[in-house]
């Protein structure tokens, strides 16, 4: 969790509350309860969350307020899951979608 | 009658641009140069140009590109962008799963 | 500014865009005018995308079988644009004896003229469809139907028939036709603006209605409010074409994986609407709880998009589609009943046929106009 | 179906605001937000608003957010978040998904103040991730409290790509470039001297021709444009960077609006596509209301007059107070929202180049084009003076509507006069007690105070400072000129935090004397 604020000069300490496990694409990550799947995915350094169904792109945050629908990944099954704004829960499992699959495309 | 219902109006050729790969709808992944072919094969508002290449008909409903598809359309039109008509709004105005939006609350 | 054609056809929809296309490839000249500044702006973008035969009045079975055998297998490179054309089949959905009895009468019917359409029962259902919740127990089965992407098709016919030279306006609403030493020829629009056709197509949806009682005829139809939603897009999981007994719910995955899905509410008879066809809040929560009764699976796919159409519906229920003989040089394609897509192409292409030759290879008399008689 | 009076839609400035003064006058009033949180953007600005003491300047905008809150809670506004509206029928049916179930409400009047969304610009490479929005920058760091990236390259040079900028700088990211194709910087003046000061290159009349990388952003190239926004051969510049934030303007959220069939248009002047409306938020359709950058793209400050005013104009429609009553109250709120729309950033001024101020001075060059004043044209502003000891120097060279830092001094040595406008003087033979309230006042950070000679060769500078970690009083480093480059020597005499100070430290520094009108910013040397 190397890339939160720690202290904010203006906001100070943010209250964050209990840390959670998750997992991605297989690796157990922390972040923590309640904050966006995208902020936890993003404080770990994780940029991509899906390729694209046509071109096979990599895509990440883009709007970050769940407008853009660029974030989409498979959450506990579910493609097509706005992680900027769907909570963090223990346990949840989030994989890098492949167009609308969690196979990557050679497998499809 | 407007500059955009008659059909028949000479807007020259189609014209290869350097940036007709540049992607615009990063929803449905359709290009400037789709777009400006399909104003030439006579898509002239936001409306057929949706419904002919899915530009702006993704996840995000075209939140994101609808500026950009308006000022690509009306240029090779030689219109303003306020002459454009934008595409009409519809329910839901977010993406919403269908075993919520079949689950209507009783009064409350 | 030309406004002279040897026709004018009314209503820029898939009917008026395709006639126009057939009519322009057999040279002759052409002007299309659609009331809205969109083309395709009615019925012909805001339908389930069916090309179907099973479950049709026998009446416009040879017109839609035309099409299918003829014109829908080649549609997309002819028209140089997707149209998504899949034949895998119709299914249409019965979940008890009532939805049996009604399928087996239309199948039956179907049969006869020639159609490959039989019932089938629920463990064949689900080895077509495995996807279908247990409640289906029967369904007639038309492996020749199937579905097509309307926007694009509707589009498609547009822009050759642009390339080809037809002249296009939108936004040039008809208030008028008048009749020339004994002829249909002049169309008198809303700006003003006067064309004039040696032949006139009113292809206008409901619209017809009052376009063709300009000039002293009338089809009796009504105007009755169609509800479609679409879903974000998924797996591919099916390609056959859905429909229900009582015509209340229908839809298909579209190649872009999402699925599109009609149906009513019940109340779409009494429905208020504002001038423009608007969505009732009813009406989309009441599709996904059908869907999901037939496709448990769907339940976290997501909407993105609900809209609605009106449909202008007959009042036998089978669609409008000739020559108004008494008025020469008066043509119709209209009272579509909600089948006016599949059948488009075909429409289309019959009525250009007519036009240019005064023939047409499809019987088209049990659509005639003037078929209504009181039931007395 | 649950009808209520006032049906309100989004939760942030506009959207509260009417709330506010609806329900203060009887009405039964719900809001709807989708987000997580209430405040809409307010949340995420952490800085000090402009105007003057009726629109709430000096106060920071997240703090304004809570002040809203706490006033709609006790006018008993029921506020309902993850709420999102997904349609707006006929009959003002309000069709809302709350948690797992959607809910139909019905009101007699309804509010949409659904805010604004980023627009975007197309370059090569505009989808690769690390390519974000500065409205996803400010909601990652100021909401969730994580860093957007570590070099950032900021796209836009309005008030958002500005603000932004500073905020990034905050929370120790490091801007490598402010990049625009305009050739004007487009925000306030101030806000961009306090972000060019930290040493940030402006580069004004250039865009990005490509963001580099294959699975995410690893660099950016930026190259020169020429008037008609068309690469200059021969003048790309590469940055190593891992973000790229973009920040060129807002559109209205209008489709709700569309959907209902209010009458619309579209308006460059409003920011794209809005509805038709009276200066009181009345659409085309009869007790439907908008406020806020859904009916025109402006600051937070007049969104909330635009609100207040809603939620009157709503109040008399429903008839819970009479036309007359409506008339005054919303006649004093023209004269805030007037006071608001004043100077050279007004609404009627935008595409206008304003080359001088209203008091005839020439707006500095610098300023416009790298986001600095000079040296040399500093001195031509009437709030910098020379004297003999401690006394203030106001960099403020803009006509905008503001004047808290003439109320913050106690000894009345700042004054701006009746038209908030003015660009603020130091009154003469006023009497400096150095007590800093006016830098910390100061919503642009545009406040120093200078002493050019201690007697001994030095001179002290004290400067807004709202970075981390704080400075300690005897630490060296460097002193930065207002176009950020070092300028001399500099040790820290003292770093004062007052609660009064809201969080602006007051940073004194002492350099060399002939540095005392050049060093505005300390920085630690490594």
């Amino acid at each position: 969790m190397a890339d939160r604020i720690a202290e904010h000069p203006i906001l100070g300490v943010q209250e964050k509350g209990k840390i959670v496990k998750f997992v991605f694409d297989g690796m157990q990550i922390e972040g923590y309860e309640g904050e966006p799947i995208a902020a936890a995915l993003k404080a770990a350094d994780v940029m991509v969350h899906r390729y694209t169904q046509k071109e096979h792109k990599p895509r990440g945050i883009f709007c970050a307020i769940g407008r853009c629908t660029d974030c989409v990944m498979i959450v506990d099954g579910v493609p097509n899951v706005r992680t900027c704004i769907t909570p963090l829960k223990e346990g949840m499992v989030v994989k890098t979608q492949f167009g609308v699959s969690e196979k990557p495309f050679d497998e499809q | 009658m407007n500059s955009v219902n008659d059909r028949s109006r000479d807007i020259g050729p189609f014209v290869p641009a350097p940036d007709d790969d540049m992607l615009i709808c990063r929803c449905e992944e359709i290009t400037k140069g789709e777009i400006r072919q399909a104003v030439h094969d006579g898509m002239w508002t936001i409306t057929e140009i949706r419904r002919y290449l899915r530009a702006g008909m993704g996840l995000c409903q075209g939140q994101t590109c609808s500026r950009l598809v308006k000022g690509i359309v009306a240029r090779e039109l030689g219109v303003s962008p306020a002459e454009i008509e934008p595409a009409t709004s519809r329910v839901p105005m977010r993406p919403i799963q269908m075993r919520v939006f079949a689950n209507e609350a009783k009064e409350d | 500014m030309k406004s002279n054609a040897e026709v004018i056809v009314i209503g820029g929809g898939i009917i008026g865009n395709a006639a126009a296309y057939y009519l322009v490839k057999r040279g002759l000249s052409v002007i299309v005018l659609e009331g809205s500044d969109f083309i395709g702006n009615g019925g012909s973008s805001r339908n389930g995308g069916g090309v179907r035969q099973s479950g049709r009045d026998v009446r416009e079975l040879p017109l839609v079988m035309y099409g299918i055998k003829n014109l829908w297998p080649t549609l997309s490179q002819e028209l140089e644009t997707d149209c998504e054309y899949h034949q895998d089949g119709n299914l249409r959905l019965g979940k008890n004896e009532k939805h049996k009895e009604i399928l087996t009468k239309l199948a039956t019917n179907a049969q006869s003229c020639g159609l490959d359409v039989r019932m089938i029962d629920a463990k064949e259902v689900k080895s077509i469809n495995p996807y279908l919740s247990d409640e289906v127990t029967c369904a007639s089965w038309c492996p020749t139907d199937g579905h097509a992407n309307p926007l694009t098709t509707t589009l498609g016919y547009y822009k050759m028939a642009r390339r080809l030279g037809v002249r296009f306006i939108s936004g040039e609403r008809v208030k008028e036709l008048r009749m020339v030493k004994g002829r249909v020829r002049k169309v008198i629009c809303e700006s003003g603006d006067v064309f004039e056709g040696e032949n006139i197509l009113v292809a206008a949806g409901y619209d017809s209605r009052a376009i063709l009682g300009t000039v002293g005829v009338d089809i009796p139809m009504t105007r009755s409010l169609l509800e479609c939603l679409v879903t974000e897009a998924e797996p591919h999981m099916f390609d056959q074409m859905l429909g229900t007994a009582e015509a209340d719910f229908y839809g298909h995955q579209t190649k872009h994986g999402s699925f599109v899905f009609g149906g009513s509410s019940g109340f779409e008879a009494c429905n208020k609407d504002n001038g423009t066809p608007i969505s009732s809040s009813k009406t989309a929560p009441c599709i996904c709880r059908g869907i999901m009764k037939y496709f448990p699976d769907l339940a976290d796919a997501k909407i993105v998009r609900t809209w609605a159409g009106w449909s202008d519906k007959c009042a036998d229920g089978v669609a409008v589609v000739g020559a108004i003989d008494e008025v020469p040089g008066l043509y119709t394609s209209c009272a579509m009943s909600g089948h006016g897509f599949g059948i488009g192409p075909a429409a289309g292409h019959q009525l250009a046929q007519l036009i240019a030759t005064g023939t047409t290879d499809v019987d088209l008399s049990t659509l005639r106009y003037d078929r209504f008689k009181a039931k007395i | 179906m649950k009808r209520y009076d006032l049906i309100i839609v989004g939760a942030g400035p506009s959207g509260l605001s009417a709330a506010i003064e609806a329900a203060k006058r009887g009405l039964e009033v719900v809001v709807f937000d989708e987000n997580e949180k209430p405040g809409g953007q307010l949340f995420k600005q952490i800085h000090k608003f402009f105007g003057s003491k009726e629109h709430r300047a000096k106060t920071r905008g997240f703090v304004i957010g809570k002040q809203l809150l706490d006033e709609a809670a006790a006018a008993g506004v029921l506020v309902v978040l993850n709420a999102t509206v997904i349609g707006l029928y006929q009959d003002k049916e309000v069709v809302v998904k709350i948690k797992e179930s959607i809910r139909h409400y019905k009101a007699d009047a309804v509010v949409i103040a659904t805010g604004a969304a980023e627009n975007m610009v197309t370059f090569k490479g505009w989808t690769l991730p690390g390519v974000i929005g500065a409205g996803a920058a400010q909601t990652l760091m100021n909401l969730h409290g994580v860093l957007p990236g570590k070099k950032v390259l900021m796209l836009g040079s309005g008030n958002v790509g500005l603000v932004v900028s500073f905020q990034l700088l905050q929370c120790g990211c490091e801007v490598v470039a402010l990049v625009d194709a305009a050739p004007r910087v487009g925000g306030y003046g101030v806000h961009a001297a306090k972000v060019a000061r930290t040493g940030v290159p402006f580069y004004l009349s250039h865009t990005i021709v490509e963001a580099e990388g294959d699975e995410w952003v690893t660099g950016v190239t930026i190259a020169q444009v020429d008037d008609k926004f068309n690469f200059i051969e021969g003048t790309e510049k590469h940055f190593d960077v891992d973000t790229i934030c973009l920040a060129v303007g807002l559109s209205p959220m209008s489709q709700l609006l569309k959907m209902a069939g209010a009458k619309m248009e579209d308006n460059p002047k409003k920011g794209g596509q809005v509805p038709v409306c009276d200066e009181y938020g009345r659409t085309s359709i009869p007790g439907v209301f908008v406020a806020g950058d859904v009916s025109g793209i402006e600051e937070a400050s007049s969104a909330m007059i635009e609100g207040r005013m809603a939620g009157v104009v709503a109040a008399e429609y429903l008839g819970f107070i009479d036309t007359e009553s409506m008339d005054t109250e919303l006649k004093e709120m023209e004269k805030a929202l007037d006071g608001l729309r004043q100077g050279m950033f007004a609404p009627k001024n935008r595409g206008k180049a304003i080359d001088k101020t209203e008091e005839g001075i020439d707006i500095s060059v610098n300023l416009l084009k790298r986001g600095f004043v000079a040296d040399d044209e500093i001195e031509k502003y009437p709030g910098v003076t020379h004297k003999k000891g401690v006394h203030p120097v106001i960099e403020c060279t803009q006509n905008i509507p503001c004047n808290p830092c003439q109320d913050a001094c106690p000894k009345k040595c700042i004054s701006i006069g009746s038209n908030i406008t003015s660009l603020p003087i130091v009154v003469k033979d006023s009497e400096c007690i150095n007590c800093g309230m006016c830098v910390a006042s100061c919503s642009g950070q545009a406040i120093f105070l200078v002493d050019e000679d201690c007697g001994d060769g030095t001179a002290t500078v004290t400067l807004p400072y709202e970075f981390l970690p704080l400075p300690k009083e005897g630490e060296k480093g460097i002193a930065l000129g207002r176009d950020g480059n070092e300028v001399c020597k500099a040790e820290v005499v003292s770093v004062k935090s007052a609660k009064a100070f809201d969080k602006t430290n007051l940073l004194t520094m002492r350099v060399p004397k002939e540095y005392a009108m050049k060093a505005r910013f300390f920085k630690v040397s490594k």
